[in-house]
């Protein structure tokens, strides 16, 4: 019975040979995304209010407040006129600071292709990323619309 | 063959003895030709069919279909410089890549392309020639291993030479049944005498025996054992590189097409066919064989070392000596 | 399965007390050996040994289980930091690893190990770092163990 | 080394091992007269971490035990700090995360097929497991947003509910799947003369040696052992689906590749089960996201798809854990591999480890 097998074995390699691959050709057509998938973080900085927690919650550090001027930046709320930067060399896409954020500031786009060939292109301080949530999220907004996450925050400081 | 009637052209402008230097120049450009263009087409073949075998799509960027693939690929090999080991055996270490590589294209010049005058070199008694290329290899192969001074090259070399040394038997009887069936040891007189019945029908056995025997001479498909890539890191080439490694890839696809082209001519019965040109049908057979090869390769996996020897000591061996035994009644009756 | 505890309790009424949640305290350490060599009989395996650093002490919580059923029986142990234990390896050989693993990263001294050695960090790693007193010294920071010996 | 043999040592860096496990081989003509096991390449401190970190915000750090499973420790270490704040969870996140866990079985036993199947030389077979494997990882991506790395639980619930059309895309996927290894599958390994000639008989692990070094999962009910959490002690709401526990009894490499292969096949039995009668209800988290757990300890067994894991959280009261021992499978069954390996042909040693599926992440933690 097993050599009837191999032989089989060899029948099916050859017969697969007639179906349609099932490797995406990247560079030419892009990845199919999904709507959750977390790709580059974006941030609108109008609504920002400085409060620090996605700094404290990112698990690889990657996220650091800067000190922004006021106007520069049309602050509505922000008391200490503060912004997270996030650098994308250390960010793992994981979503906590997306979640924490009270005010729904910092959403995930789609785009996963944001490698540069230098490291200090991926610091991305509040303005960039500001840039990456005028032309990505503002743009396809229905996309995202449905990127509120349904889990209601219950937020404790300590 | 050829360049008698190139030169029978060309007689009447040339020197009295320039037929010598002309036949041996024109060999050497048509091997060359031959040589260049099989691994690029095999390497082709092997890597887009392989691809589809596991729903990839394979090469496509370079070239239309992928098919300058290959040929950048070589390109590529010669631009790589030489990165040699520094414990390595400099003069055994250089010596097997050419050596080696002459083996394989010499056993070339020795087979028909499908037609009786279209072979390099015509040898009354070339297939046992061909049997000795195809013996000496194991030679080769433990010179370089133990001349690369690296435990797994040593480990890939001892185990190829074994495989290697144990299915020439069984391929040495086969050829002795098809000489007594066929009544010469030469290709073109072998594949003249089956214009009626096909080897393959009259020697079923040998043909399978021979075909097990050719797969594991040419290391490849199921018992690519020495350079297996998951155990030993490509065995005995571990430390080569460059275009040295090329070499070694060119030897592969050639032998790889020296063995489907004997198995077509010595079972399939050649350029023997019935309304389409024997050229043609030579080509379609070879080809056939050439897939089936393949496909072997990428469907099967991989038996132990002392396994292989012994499917080749236990079951290869006696096989072919029964056959051999069978022709000899047949041919009494 | 309480009933095997309590025979155990009963067994060794100075060495042992029981403490909430099932776990049995073995408050001289010198009893150990005795005490697995017991548990051997009912339990098959040693399922993991957790070593919490509570500063002046080591509390090193054995947790052994069997192949069948839901039991656990979990014995904890207080060292002092500098003091050594003897080792359960003979008595259950998975042990071997994970107080290799201890002493790796706790420094605590298992007498009778076969081979204690460094397992998960390499040999000459300055310190133990799961130590509540670990400092990052910039002598750790610029190991990079590279110190090749030829 | 009394100088007959060579010391070969199948280093960190080689094709055959499965992420950066160190082999020294003491190898005399093609047998290996005993084998050394080195590890620890891979040794991140996931422990020390701990300390430092915020209860939800170290799954990411979790996900990255068990690279292939990450779904099944971030169950583990959600319901470890549940059970530490004693927080009931309603039943649907339960039925959720039960699919979940089932899901990244397959996925985990799919790799691992795969890459057996490579190691015995036929490169078709690991990349068709793959391509099985990619149906799942679009589901788990749709569902979770990631996908090697999830970070779809959270401690007190998961993040995303299950949309609608999920269910029939995992039944879909399940259902080419199975006949996938039904068919392509036995005819390319377990049932292929030249497969069942590499495997069979080779690397037979004692059912005593397995008792001694504590090899839990399917490396030991390869051998006969009767024994599975999900069974035993049931967690999540594996008590209300029928399945049984699979065993195979000469425990040699052959036995465990047919224990995980039929593993696929009753996960998705389960899965089929669990979608079924998923009650309604929302799946929100109700937990805040940064919280003081109650000091004590707390340990919690699941069944992960390499054996038994385990994680012994201990709290202080805080906002971080106390200290953290994490329990992994592998670490105990490559403590098993050195005594399997003596005496095997030098081909069968890389065969034998890759039987044991090691996942350097969770082995060096």
């Amino acid at each position: 019975m097993s050599i009837k097998e191999t032989i089989k074995s060899v029948y099916y390699a050859v017969s697969n040979a007639k179906n349609k691959p099932a490797t995406y050709l990247y560079p030419d057509k892009p990845l199919p995304t999904k709507d959750h998938s977390r790709g580059m973080l974006s941030l609108d900085l109008e609504n920002c209010i400085g409060c620090e927690l996605c700094y404290r919650i990112c698990p690889s550090d990657a996220i650091r407040m800067i000190k922004v001027e006021k106007e520069k930046a049309k602050f509505k709320n922000n008391v200490r006129s503060e912004a997270p930067a996030i650098d994308f060399n250390k960010c793992i896409f994981c979503g906590l600071c997306s979640e924490i954020c009270p005010p729904h500031v910092l959403h995930h786009t789609h785009k996963y292709d944001i490698s540069t060939d230098n490291r200090e292109d991926l610091m991305y301080d509040p303005f960039r990323l500001n840039e990456v949530f005028e032309k990505v999220i503002k743009d396809n907004a229905d996309e995202y619309n449905l990127k509120k996450n349904d889990a209601e925050q219950k937020l404790t400081d300590e | 063959m050829i360049f008698n009637e190139i030169y029978s052209m060309l007689a009447y402008y040339l020197p009295p003895k320039a037929n010598l230097i002309a036949s041996a120049l024109a060999t050497f450009v048509l091997i060359l030709i031959v040589l260049i263009a099989t691994p690029i087409i095999l390497g082709w073949v092997d890597r887009k069919f392989s691809a589809r075998i596991q729903s990839r799509y394979g090469p496509i960027y370079v070239g239309k279909f992928g098919l300058l693939q290959n040929f950048a690929d070589v390109i590529k090999l010669m631009g790589k410089n030489f990165v040699t080991n520094q414990y390595v055996d400099r003069f055994s270490y250089n010596l097997i890549p050419i050596l080696s590589s002459a083996l394989s294209f010499l056993l070339i010049a020795l087979l028909p392309f499908g037609a009786p005058s279209l072979t390099f070199i015509s040898l009354p008694y070339n297939l046992l020639f061909i049997y000795i290329l195809l013996a000496f290899s194991p030679l080769l192969i433990i010179i370089a291993s133990w001349g690369e001074n690296n435990k797994f090259a040593v480990l890939g070399g001892f185990r190829s030479a074994a495989q290697i040394t144990t299915y020439e038997l069984a391929l040495i009887v086969t050829f002795i049944s098809i000489g007594i069936v066929n009544g010469s040891y030469d290709i073109i007189n072998v594949i003249g005498s089956q214009s009626l019945i096909w080897n393959i029908i009259y020697l079923p056995l040998t043909a399978v025996v021979f075909f097990i025997g050719s797969i594991a001479v040419i290391e490849r498909a199921p018992f690519d054992l020495p350079e297996s890539s998951q155990e030993l890191q490509a065995g005995w080439r571990i430390e080569y590189s460059g275009l040295k490694y090329g070499l070694f890839m060119i030897g592969d696809y050639v032998k790889l097409l020296a063995v489907s082209i004997l198995f077509v001519s010595l079972f399939l019965g050649g350029w023997s066919g019935a309304f389409l040109p024997g050229i043609i049908w030579f080509w379609i057979k070879t080809v056939v064989a050439l897939m089936f090869l393949m496909s072997l390769r990428w469907s099967l996996g991989r038996p132990r070392i002392d396994q292989l020897l012994s499917i080749g000591w236990k079951w290869l061996l006696p096989l072919s000596v029964i056959n051999l035994i069978i022709v000899e009644v047949m041919m009494l009756i | 399965m309480n009933d095997f505890t309590d025979k155990l309790l009963k067994a060794f009424l100075n060495g042992l007390k029981a403490s909430d949640g099932g776990t049995i305290e073995l408050t001289d350490k010198k009893k150990l050996l005795k005490v697995v060599e017991r548990v051997r009989k009912n339990f098959d395996i040693l399922f993991m040994l957790t070593v919490v650093d509570r500063p002046p002490n080591f509390e090193l919580n054995y947790v052994f289980s069997k192949y069948e059923g839901r039991d656990i029986l979990i014995l904890r142990t207080l060292i002092k930091h500098e003091e050594s234990i003897d080792s359960i390896t003979n008595l259950f050989p998975s042990a071997d690893w994970e107080e290799r693993e201890a002493y790796d990263l706790f420094g605590i001294k298992f007498d009778g190990h076969p081979n204690l050695k460094r397992i998960l960090l390499p040999e000459d790693w300055p310190g133990h770092p799961l130590r509540k007193d670990f400092v990052v010294t910039d002598e750790i920071k610029n190991w990079t163990g590279l110190d090749l010996k030829f | 080394m009394e100088g007959r043999g060579i010391e070969l040592n199948i280093g960190p860096v080689h094709p055959a091992t499965h992420g950066v496990l160190k082999l020294v081989a003491d190898i005399e003509g093609d047998t290996v007269k005993n084998a050394k096991v080195e590890i620890g390449f891979l040794h991140r401190g996931k422990e020390k971490i701990a300390e430092l970190r915020y209860f939800n915000s170290y799954f990411p750090i979790v996900d990255k035990l068990d690279y292939v499973g990450a779904l099944n420790w971030e169950i583990l270490w959600a319901s470890t700090v549940e059970k530490a704040m004693n927080l009931e969870i309603n039943d649907r996140v339960k039925y959720i995360r039960a699919v979940m866990a089932e899901i990244q079985r397959i996925m985990s036993h799919l790799v691992y097929i795969g890459s057996f199947g490579q190691d015995l030389g036929n490169l078709t077979f690991f990349i068709w497991a793959l391509r099985e494997r990619e149906l799942l990882m679009d589901i788990v991506e749709e569902i979770s947003g990631g996908r090697l790395a999830p970070m779809y639980n959270r401690v007190g619930g998961v993040f995303y509910d299950f949309t609608d059309g999920i269910a029939d895309k995992i039944n879909t996927a399940l259902s080419k799947i199975e006949e996938k290894v039904k068919k392509e599958y036995r005819a390319m390994t377990y049932e292929n003369s030249l497969f069942i000639m590499r495997s069979k008989g080779i690397g037979i692990m004692g059912q005593k040696v397995i008792k001694e070094n504590g090899v839990t999962g399917p490396n030991m009910r390869a051998s006969g052992i009767k024994r599975d959490l999900r069974k035993d002690e049931p967690y999540l709401v594996y008590d209300k689906v029928d399945f049984e526990i699979i065993t195979e009894n000469d425990s040699d490499v052959y036995a465990r590749f047919m224990v995980r292969v039929r593993e696929i096949l009753e996960s998705i039995k389960i899965i089929r089960q669990l979608l079924k009668d998923m009650p309604k209800g929302d799946a929100k988290i109700s937990a805040p996201w940064i919280m003081k757990v109650p000091a004590g300890y707390t340990l919690v067994r699941h069944e992960m798809s390499k054996g038994e894991g385990a994680m012994f959280l201990v709290t202080d009261g805080g906002l971080k854990p106390y200290r953290l021992k994490i329990r992994s499978p592998s670490f105990y069954s490559l403590q098993a591999l050195p005594l399997v390996l003596e005496g095997c042909k030098v081909a069968d040693a890389f065969v034998i480890t890759a039987s044991m599926d090691p996942v350097m992440g969770e082995v060096d933690r």
